[in-house]
Formats: structure tokens, C-alpha cells, sequence
């Protein structure tokens, strides 16, 4: 083990998973020779050649479906989307053709490819590239998603992404690129379905994904601290399909549960693993489970009115008090 | 083109006419379902390409137009219109259906529904075979209509930039469903439009195989020695409405009437009969034999085959067992 | 009152609001000349000529952006997108723009665009023409959704959508276009906002929008004729925001709630159903809340395979009865 | 142009350099946070041609890039910046922020932030003059490299089918962020690509607002005329990086340098020096004013200027009590 920054857990993914197979290749705005918004594909160009390492016009739709293109002669596309509000533009090409070309022509063609693409909400962006679209990805039959919570999960769910037949869209979080943590030295592939326990505990389970894990966590210490609450934290860092089983495993023996997303609510994770426990654990239940989401609306440019929309730990914690009627 | 070849072609087509018009009747005897968009009137199109082409060796591509495309590439007739009878003997066995004409074992990619979503899937399959360092080129078929998508532009751009072996092909039939070239496009010489690209290109009469063959050969050979995308526009008209549920109503009858007499089939018929190629028995022999087959081997089999088993529902959504979602290793 | 079929219930309201204001004008592919693919549209190009009924090029989303920067002017759009399957094309400026610029003017600028869209599994379109898309729409701020499951509010739907200062989504079924129904004589505009109650009942509620109203409809008759039970019918024609009122109004009343939806259940209406019940009256259950989703899959061309994966009204009896330990 | 308005126009130039100048300084000071891209070196584009049009009146639209053009179409640089500060007095109250400046008032309609965005928007506002048979046009500014986004295709395709009056300016700094045109884009000189739609076209030196305003006259009298839409490309350069969090590195030095030498201020100086309309003297008087009044009233105001309160967190989402949400008459 040996720590190092989520973006450089990426960075090793994409040169192990290019220097073992000469055609994976990578593409999107600027990741070449400007080596990456977030660094990400830094030092690629350099070592791969602008033939592996494409700097892309800005063509969200049409770089997508070349992506996919691709794909459908086994050479695998890395797609970066530079921020996940960019996405909007490339749906037709993920969802029409990356998720049902395999169905479609009767298991005769897949679309291996991985799509990376940076979201939530970071510092001052504004309404138009702050978008949380975790959800949007979720609702369709035919396509993985998938998103780390640390540079250990990036390295991984990267690898197994890039090597899985499947499409896989990778939702990371802006604010997370220079976090620090372990990641194993030798080469590991991380699976991209179930759910981890990120911290156990008896009482209540707190469902995170991504960096609402780390809002859990931090709740999780106070809780344990302060109250005496034992808070188990699940990371779901399989957003499609998610983990029915680790769930209900979980809420069973917490017989509580608080979903966190840094979305709006509608139509969102925290519905989903909601009507997962009603479906699966309802007579389980000590009370009924909880979303902690953000404010229905755009993100405001305003720093304090910004922070204020998107849910933070001491909103976690204080959900967690109300389930207890503190 | 030698003379065995040109009455290949010709028996080729007529094929291609007479398969479609009995998809047609399919239809309305409610055995094919869904959308259905048939090819007469442009049959010289996909023929005169593909004919240039090497098929099976090169990868084709188009729309929801593509049984045709389909069946020129290899794909067996009997599995097409199984597809289209939404059999399990069918090309995608009965997942699919007429938009959705895979046979990727011929290299023929698909047909897809969203228009103009084929402009990048060709010039990333063109990527692949870059990568791959291959000889092959991508064919891409589409409709004129298919270029105001921002996808054309998009996809053309990068063709270039990135020297891609891909040859797009837009079939003009002057129409976009009800809406002709005009009312929808400011410049309706398609040729044109790729000079933003500094994309070579060429316009042909689309229903005269010969024309188009040739103008595919040069096309081809500009694409396949590396010199990177073309861009052939062939003239055209369809003969029926754009799919089923068209009435056509939109069209002029002259201009319906004009195009009647530019059939792709019947002017290269008679040229073979008139250059001695043929005969009008010839010919006619060669109808009676592909109405029997048509009837006797593709729609029995389609008939007879299977439904599809409700097991498959699951087998193709995502791929089965592969081993990297659990982490594991191959 | 007088009947007439959902197609006609539009075109009226076309007709009469493009007669009402000069500055409404509708555009979409081959709305104009051609009529409609539904008919929708039908003969308002003749009345109203080309400029206020245009036939589009083949871009959704460059004419979908254009209906919002006319829509800057308070002239007023109503955009036909011909399959909600075309819509993933559009995504970038609905949301992007439409459902954030008055937000991000500080309050300058709307968007009174209405988005008319047809989508839902229709008769073996195959995969990529059988979208049931409702719930990407439903979970962004800034947009309102609404569904009509009958004429009239097909009619009163659009009519208010067209008067209304938000930008709105109207997604309508292809199935439904020729479904007959009561329209009132005089003019009439439908709440964007609210649920209806389809038919009232004591027993357990279903929650139905669009066509799976008609299925809940359909189910009630058989669960009170064959086995006694009183289903009351809620028809969630606003999907955007939903009637957390109306919801826990009945499912205090019923204590028990299935959701029926044609899409695949994750993140969709069901689960958000059950999450606002959760949230709202969790102790009033009696039994868990079910959803009755289609299979997670692509739709398959195949008409058996079809209908096998699309919900259907005994579907819906079965999953009452299962509630009900029969 | 007569001297008092050359001379104006130089001010009016130099405060835009001297107001970006100082949001970089507010940036570095954590007074201004998210993304910040500034426009010293291209403002001959907008002064230009915004001089040439009727500001106030003509619809404006443009990227992310967007003080300057605010502030000459005529809002208050005070309100501009207090937007930056995030303040309650900001022009959109601090909701918006520097990629989201609007002055609706001012027919400024926006700053965007998605890269193609403004093309369909602009060619809608224009649909709107049309309809509401204005005598107004729309002038949407975008980059070079928004020219391979898919809506630029979709917009000017219908742009010219239905002859709306909308002049498309491009201000061509040679990069999309840190990628150099030519590695983008296959036709770099981008008033060649829109034949493709039959729109006329012109290049002009980006950085001489003189030239820019003579080429920007005749364009405005091409759309305000009724002759449909027109495409003006200014070659320009950003002195900056993209953004403020870039460091330029992809640039070559010499080029530069180069540039560096066609400072579009600068160079506008030095003419009316030579034509001694004015002295070195009233330039120097001209900057001390500027700062002053930047730092005085423009600064002192924004950084006065009170945060926005929490209750308009909901005012905007949706209209407020619009009376048909409850089905209602107005
Ligand atoms: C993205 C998208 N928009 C709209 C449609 C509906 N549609 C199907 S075919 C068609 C016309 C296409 O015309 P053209 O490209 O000329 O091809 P043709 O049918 O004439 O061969 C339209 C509008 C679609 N399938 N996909
Ligand atoms: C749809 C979209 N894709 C990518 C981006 C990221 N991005 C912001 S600015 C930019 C470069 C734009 O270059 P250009 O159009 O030449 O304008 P300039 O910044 O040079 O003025 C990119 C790629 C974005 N904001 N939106
Ligand atoms: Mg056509
Ligand atoms: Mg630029």
C-alpha cells in the first residue's frame, strides 16, 4: 500500500491498463498535450502519442459516439467528459447506441466503453457546471455506473471498467482530485457491483456514494462521540445496478436507515435505495428511512447560498438525531 | 465491369426490389410490425457502393433503412426477414426488428434509428481499424436529411482532422419523411456542405448502378490508401413512402412521376438488353426465380421459425459473466 | 362536454391559443406540411402559415435551443420533439439553459418554452424507439413535467402549459393519440400542478400517470368485482413537481399504495412515490408500498418479448393482491 | 468615426483592460471565486462591433467570456462586479457569477457557460425579432472552437433557411483552452466553413477596432437589412490563460510574443497619437481616471455591497405565482 491522490490513482489506471493493451486508448478535451483539467491523463501524451492520447474537438456527442464506434471492434475508448454538465449533449450516443447495441443486434455487438466525467458541486461554478446527473445515468437498462469514494476505488473501478465488456460511466466528484489515500501496490481490480462498509456500526446505517460517503463518515465520529450512536456507513459505490443484498444485509441489523446525496431529491438515489428497503426490509424498519438531499434548485453562484443548498455532515448528523427523536 | 458481373448486379437488385415489396406485403398481412422502411427505387445505391466495396472485409454502417445494405453485405435474406417475422432464426433473432438489422460477422455494424447517430459510431469504427492498423475502410450510409445533425458536422470534423478511413455516403432522396431538402436545408447540394471539412467529395446520378459504382471505386480507393474521408452523394428518389405509415401525400406527382421513369432496376435492364447483355426472357426467367425463392425459402423460413425464448430478455442487457464486474481476473 | 380524441383535444388547444396570441408559434419535424405524426398539428399549417408553423431541420437540439432564445422575447414556443427518444439530443438545452437561465439571471430572463413529446413502448418500435424517459425529466430543478392520461387534459395541459411563465415538459403516450374522451365546450385550463383522483376507493391506492392510469383503472374494476376491493385511482398527471399532498391524503386514508410506471423501476416514480410516503406518512402504512415497473431491460422487437417486459393491468391486480396476503 | 468617438472608444477600451485586469486581482484576493475568463487582448472584438451596432436595442448574446460585452452594452460595471463580489447589488444578485452575467435590460441577454450554447439561442432571439417584426438584430460572440460543437451546424442551417436576422461573431484566438485550433478543427479559417449554409462571411485583423468596426457596419446592414444572417471572424488572442486557473503553457513563446506586439489598446493609442487627436499625456490622465474609478466607486461598491439573501434561493427556480401553475386566469 502506498498513498497517493485520487488523480493519480487515475493516472496509474490509465498507464497500466494502456501499456498492457495497445488498444485501450483515451480521448476528450484537452487530456493530451494540456495533460487534463484535473491531471488526470497526465504525462499520457507524452508517453502514448497523440494516436492513443486524443485531444478531441469540443463535440461532446460526436467524440462519444466515435467512443463507441470503436468500441464495437474491441479497441476501448477512456472517454473523458470534461464535467458531467457536458453530458447532457452526449445521452443520444450513450443511451440509444452505447446501451442498447448489445440487446438490439441479439448479443452481436458490445460498446466496452468507459466514460469518466467530473460532477457535483465545487467552488463558485454556477448553475451551469454544477450539475449532479449521478441519477440520470441510473434510470436506463444497459449501462454501469459506477463511482469512487477514494484514489483506492478510482485505481480499481477504472481497471475494471476498461476490461469489462460492458459500457461503464465513472462519476467523479471535482472536489475529491487531491484527496489522499492507500492504494494497493500491485496491480487490483475493484468490482463494480456491491456496496462496502466503510465503518460498521449497530444502529443506524448511513448510505453514502462518492464524496456524501465522507459527509457519513464525519456524522458517523460525532454520532459515536456525542451520542453514543454506532452509525454504520454503507458506500455505494455501485450506482448501477445497485447493491440490493448489502443493503438489506445492512438495514436488517441497523433497523434504520439515512440515504445521503448531494442531488436534488426527485427520482434520486435516496428514492431508490428507499423503495429498495420498503421492497426488501420493511418490517425491518425501526422508523422510516430518510433522505438527506440537496435544496430543489440551480446552484447559485453565491458561496454561502451555494454551500447552504448542498448537504453537508451536521445535516447528516442531524437527521440521524431526528430518526432517534433527539 | 464485366458482363457476368453486371448481370450478378442486376439479379442483385431485383432481389433487393422484389424482397422489399414483399416486406410490404408482410406488413400488411401483420406479420412484420413496428417501423418499416423499404429501399425501391434506390437500390443502385447501396449496390454500386458496396459493389466497389469489399464486403465482409469492410465495415458498412447506415440507418433504419437496411435490409438491403444488410443482405448486400452477406447477411443470409432468410435471417433478415426472420428478424422482421421477429423470430429467434432472426439476424438479432427477433430483438431487433427492421431499424435494427445487425450481421456483424459480415462486418455489416447495423442499422440504427436515430438519425444521424451512425455519422460517429463510422468514423469511430474507422478509429478502430486505424488503430488496429488494418486495410480495411468504414462505409456509412445515410439519408440527406440525416446531415443537419449536429452529429454530421461533428463526425466530419474529426474524420479529418484525424485522416480516418471512412467514406460517408448520403443516399438524397430529397426527402426527410415528409419534409423535402429545401424546407429543411439551406444548401441542397450536399457535396458542398463538406468543404468545411476540406473533405473531398462528388455528386452522381444514385440510379444508375454503373455511375455509382464508379464513383464508389475512386472513393474507395481515395479512402483506402490512407488519404483519409470522402464524401459521395448519390441522387436518388424512394419509391414508396418513407415508412409504412406514410402516405406520401406530400410529394408532387410529376416529380413522382419523373423519378418513376429513373427506376434503378428497369434502366439498367434494358441496358443489358440492349447492349445484348440479356434478354427480356433473360429477365423475366430471373423474376420468376427470385419470387419462388422468395416465397419458398425466406418467407417459409421466417414462417416457420421459432419465437424467440423469453430467456433472452436477460442475456443481452448487459454482457453475461464477465469477469471484471466482480474484480476478478480472466 | 363533447367528445373527442386525445390528438384532436391537442390540436385544439394549438389552435386555440395560437388564435389567442399572435406570438405562440410551434415547431418540430414535419409538424407543418405533413400534419403531425400524431396529427397534433394537423391543418395549422394551412390556417397559420410557415413562420408560426415551422418544419424543422433534423436538429433537436439547435431547434430546441432556438424555441428558448425566442422564447427570451416572451414569444412562445410550443416545440414538438416527433419521439421522446430524440429528446437525449435535446437534454443539453432543456437543461442546461431552459431550466436554469431564470435562476441564473438573478431572475431577468424565462423561458416559457412548452416541450411536447410522445414516448412510452408503442407497437414493437424496438429498442431505440421505446423510451419511457419521464424520470430524467422529473429529477433537475427548474423544469415542470406533466403527463395527460386523457383529452381533456391533454387539452387543458397544454393550454396552460403554452400561458405559463415556466418552461414546460408535456410527455404524452403514442398509444393514447386516438383514445376518446370528454373535453369541456368552453375553454379550460388544467392545473400544472395537483393529482386527480381517477376513482376513489377506501381499500389501497394506485397511483398511475399516463397510461398506466388506464391500468390502475382496469385493475380497480377487477379487484372490486372479483375480490372485494376498493382501489382508489390517483393519476399523477404532474410529475414535476408531484402532489406530495395528494399522495399522503389517500395512502392516509388507504393505508396501502402500489405506483405503476412503464419504465424500469430504478430511480423512476415509483421509487419517488415511496420515498415521499416514507417521508410523509410512513406510520399510516399497513403494508409496504410496491412498485409495479416494467423488466430492466431494452424493449425488444419481438411483440410477445414485448409485451412481457411492459406492465399491464393484471399486473397490477396481482401486486394488490399480493398486498393483501392473497 | 469622428475623433470624439475614436477617443471614447479608446477609453471605453482601456477600461475594459483596466476592469480585467483588476478581477484578476480580485481573484487572487478570494473576492471573486469559480471559473473567471478574461478578455485582455481581444477588445477591439466586442468594442468593434458592438460600437457598429445599436447597443440597447440589438440583442446580445455571448460565452462565458462576457464582462466586456455587458458593460459596452451598457451595464454598469458596478453591478457587473458586484456580481463577481457574489453581492446582492450584482447584476443577476449574485446568483449568476462571471461565466453568467446578464443585463436584459440592456438586451444584453447572457453570458453561457456550456461551449455552442448561444447558437441555437441566439438564432431563437432573432426568430422572436421576426415575429415581433423588429427592426432589432442579435449578435451572438462565441469562440473559434465552439465552431465544432453541433448546434453551430444545427443554428446556422436554420438560421439561413429561415432568414433570421442573427450575425454570428466569431473571435478566433486560435485556442479552446489549451488546444490550438489546428488541432481541433479541419478548416482553421472559420469564415470558409459557413458555405455550407450559403451565409456570407468576412475575416477581419481582430485587433484593430477600427477595421473590426467597418466590417462589423457592413454586416449589421447585411442583417438589418432583411438579407438574413451573416458570419464575421475576428482574429484575435487572449494575453491570458483561458481561465484563471490555467497557466498557458501549451503556448509557444514566440507566438506570443508576437501577438503580444498587437495589443488592439495599444495600438489604438498610438494611432491617435500619430494623428494627434491625442497626446501621450491624455492617455496617461485617461488610465489614472479609469483606475481611480475602478478602485473608488466600481470596487468600493461591490465590496459594500450586501450577500444576497437566503429567500431568493427559492424566487427563481420557478416563476413566482404564475396563475396558470393552478390552472387560474390571469
Ligand atoms: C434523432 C432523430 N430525429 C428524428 C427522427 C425521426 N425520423 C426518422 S427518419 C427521418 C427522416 C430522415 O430522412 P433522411 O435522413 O433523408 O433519410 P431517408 O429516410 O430519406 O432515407 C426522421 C425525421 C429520428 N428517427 N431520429
Ligand atoms: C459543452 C461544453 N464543452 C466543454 C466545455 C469546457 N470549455 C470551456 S471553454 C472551452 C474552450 C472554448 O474555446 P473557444 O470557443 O475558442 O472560446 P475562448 O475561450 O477561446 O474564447 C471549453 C472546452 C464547456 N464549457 N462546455
Ligand atoms: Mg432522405
Ligand atoms: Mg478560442
Amino acid at each position: 500500500m502506498s498513498k497517493m491522490m485520487f488523480w493519480e490513482a487515475i493516472q496509474r489506471a490509465y498507464d497500466e491498463e494502456m501499456t498492457n493493451d495497445s488498444l485501450v486508448f483515451c480521448m476528450g478535451e484537452d487530456i493530451g498535450v494540456a495533460g487534463g483539467t484535473y491531471k488526470a491523463t497526465k504525462g499520457l501524451y507524452e508517453k502514448f502519442g497523440s494516436e492513443r492520447v486524443m485531444d478531441t474537438p469540443i463535440s461532446e456527442n460526436g467524440f462519444t459516439g466515435l467512443g463507441i464506434g470503436a468500441s464495437f471492434l474491441n479497441v476501448r475508448p477512456i472517454i473523458e467528459i470534461m464535467s458531467v454538465n457536458f453530458s447532457w449533449l452526449a445521452m443520444d450516443q450513450m443511451f440509444n447506441t452505447a446501451a442498447k447495441v448489445h440487446f438490439m443486434s441479439g448479443g452481436q455487438l458490445k460498446a466496452p466503453i468507459v466514460v469518466r466525467s467530473p460532477g457535483g458541486t465545487a467552488h463558485q461554478l454556477g448553475a451551469q457546471h454544477s450539475a449532479r446527473m449521478e441519477k440520470v445515468f441510473m434510470g436506463i437498462a444497459g449501462l454501469r455506473v459506477v463511482t469512487p469514494s477514494n484514489p483506492r476505488q478510482a485505481y480499481g473501478l477504472l481497471k475494471s471498467a476498461v476490461r469489462c465488456d460492458d459500457p461503464v460511466f465513472i462519476y467523479e466528484h471535482e472536489l475529491m482530485y487531491n484527496m489522499q489515500g492507500e492504494v494497493p501496490d500491485t496491480e487490483y481490480f475493484h468490482p463494480l457491483i456491491g456496496s462496502e462498509i466503510a465503518r460498521p456500526g449497530g444502529d443506524i446505517t448511513l448510505f453514502g456514494y462518492n464524496i456524501s460517503v465522507h459527509w457519513c463518515l464525519q456524522a458517523a465520529e460525532t454520532l459515536s462521540k456525542q451520542h453514543g450512536i454506532e452509525a454504520e456507513v454503507i458506500d455505494l459505490y455501485a450506482l448501477s445496478p445497485l447493491d440490493r443484498e448489502g443493503i438489506v444485509q445492512s438495514v436488517s441489523k441497523t433497523h434504520r436507515a439515512v440515504i445521503v446525496e448531494e442531488a436534488e431529491p426527485a427520482v434520486g438515489v435516496g428514492a431508490e435505495v428507499m423503495a429498495i428497503i420498503n421492497e426488501e426490509c420493511f418490517y425491518e424498519l425501526d422508523a422510516p428511512p430518510v433522505r438527506v438531499s440537496a435544496a430543489n434548485v440551480p446552484i447559485p453562484y453565491n458561496h454561502t447560498l451555494e454551500k447552504s443548498v448542498i448537504p453537508n455532515a451536521q445535516d447528516v448528523t442531524a437527521a440521524v438525531l431526528k430518526v432517534f427523536g433527539q | 465491369m464485366n458482363s457476368d458481373v453486371k448481370k450478378r448486379l442486376l439479379r442483385e437488385m431485383l432481389f433487393a426490389r422484389r424482397f422489399e415489396e414483399r416486406c410490404y406485403e408482410a406488413y400488411v398481412e401483420r406479420k412484420i410490425g413496428g417501423f418499416l422502411h423499404l429501399y425501391p427505387g434506390e437500390e443502385a445505391c447501396a449496390h454500386g457502393v458496396l459493389e466497389a466495396a469489399n464486403c465482409g472485409h469492410d465495415y458498412v454502417i447506415t440507418s433504419y433503412r437496411d435490409h438491403v445494405h444488410a443482405i448486400k453485405c452477406g447477411v443470409d435474406p432468410k435471417a433478415v426477414m426472420a428478424e422482421l417475422f421477429a423470430k429467434e432464426a432472426g439476424c438479432c433473432k427477433g430483438l431487433g426488428g427492421s431499424m435494427h438489422i445487425f450481421g456483424v460477422e459480415h462486418r455489416f455494424m447495423g442499422g440504427y434509428a436515430l438519425v444521424g447517430g451512425p455519422f460517429p459510431l463510422a468514423a469511430g469504427i474507422a478509429k478502430g481499424i486505424q488503430m488496429k492498423k488494418g486495410n480495411e475502410i468504414c462505409i456509412c450510409f445515410l439519408g440527406d436529411a440525416a446531415n443537419n445533425q449536429g452529429t454530421f458536422h461533428e463526425s466530419l470534423n474529426m474524420a479529418k482532422l484525424w485522416n480516418l478511413p471512412v467514406l460517408y455516403v448520403c443516399e438524397n432522396n430529397l426527402y426527410g419523411i415528409g419534409t423535402r431538402i429545401d424546407r429543411s436545408t439551406a444548401v441542397v447540394d450536399q457535396y458542398k456542405r463538406v468543404s468545411s471539412y476540406n473533405i473531398p467529395s462528388n455528386q452522381v446520378n444514385g440510379q444508375d448502378v454503373e455511375l455509382v459504382y464508379e464513383a464508389a471505386t475512386q472513393a474507395i480507393e481515395h479512402v483506402r490508401s490512407g488519404k483519409g474521408p470522402y464524401f459521395l452523394e448519390l441522387m436518388t428518389y424512394r419509391f414508396r413512402g418513407h415508412s409504412m405509415s406514410d402516405s406520401n401525400a406530400y410529394r408532387p406527382k410529376n416529380e413522382e412521376r419523373v423519378w418513376g421513369k429513373r427506376d434503378p432496376v428497369i434502366m439498367f435492364r434494358d441496358r443489358l438488353i440492349e447492349t445484348g447483355e440479356i434478354t427480356q426472357e433473360d429477365f423475366k426467367n430471373m423474376d420468376n426465380e427470385i419470387l419462388e425463392e422468395i416465397e419458398q425459402e425466406i418467407i417459409r423460413f421466417a414462417d416457420e421459425s421459432q419465437e424467440p425464448s423469453m430467456e433472452l430478455l436477460d442475456k443481452y442487457v448487459l454482457v453475461e459473466n464477465d469477469p471484471y464486474v466482480t474484480g476478478g481476473s480472466r
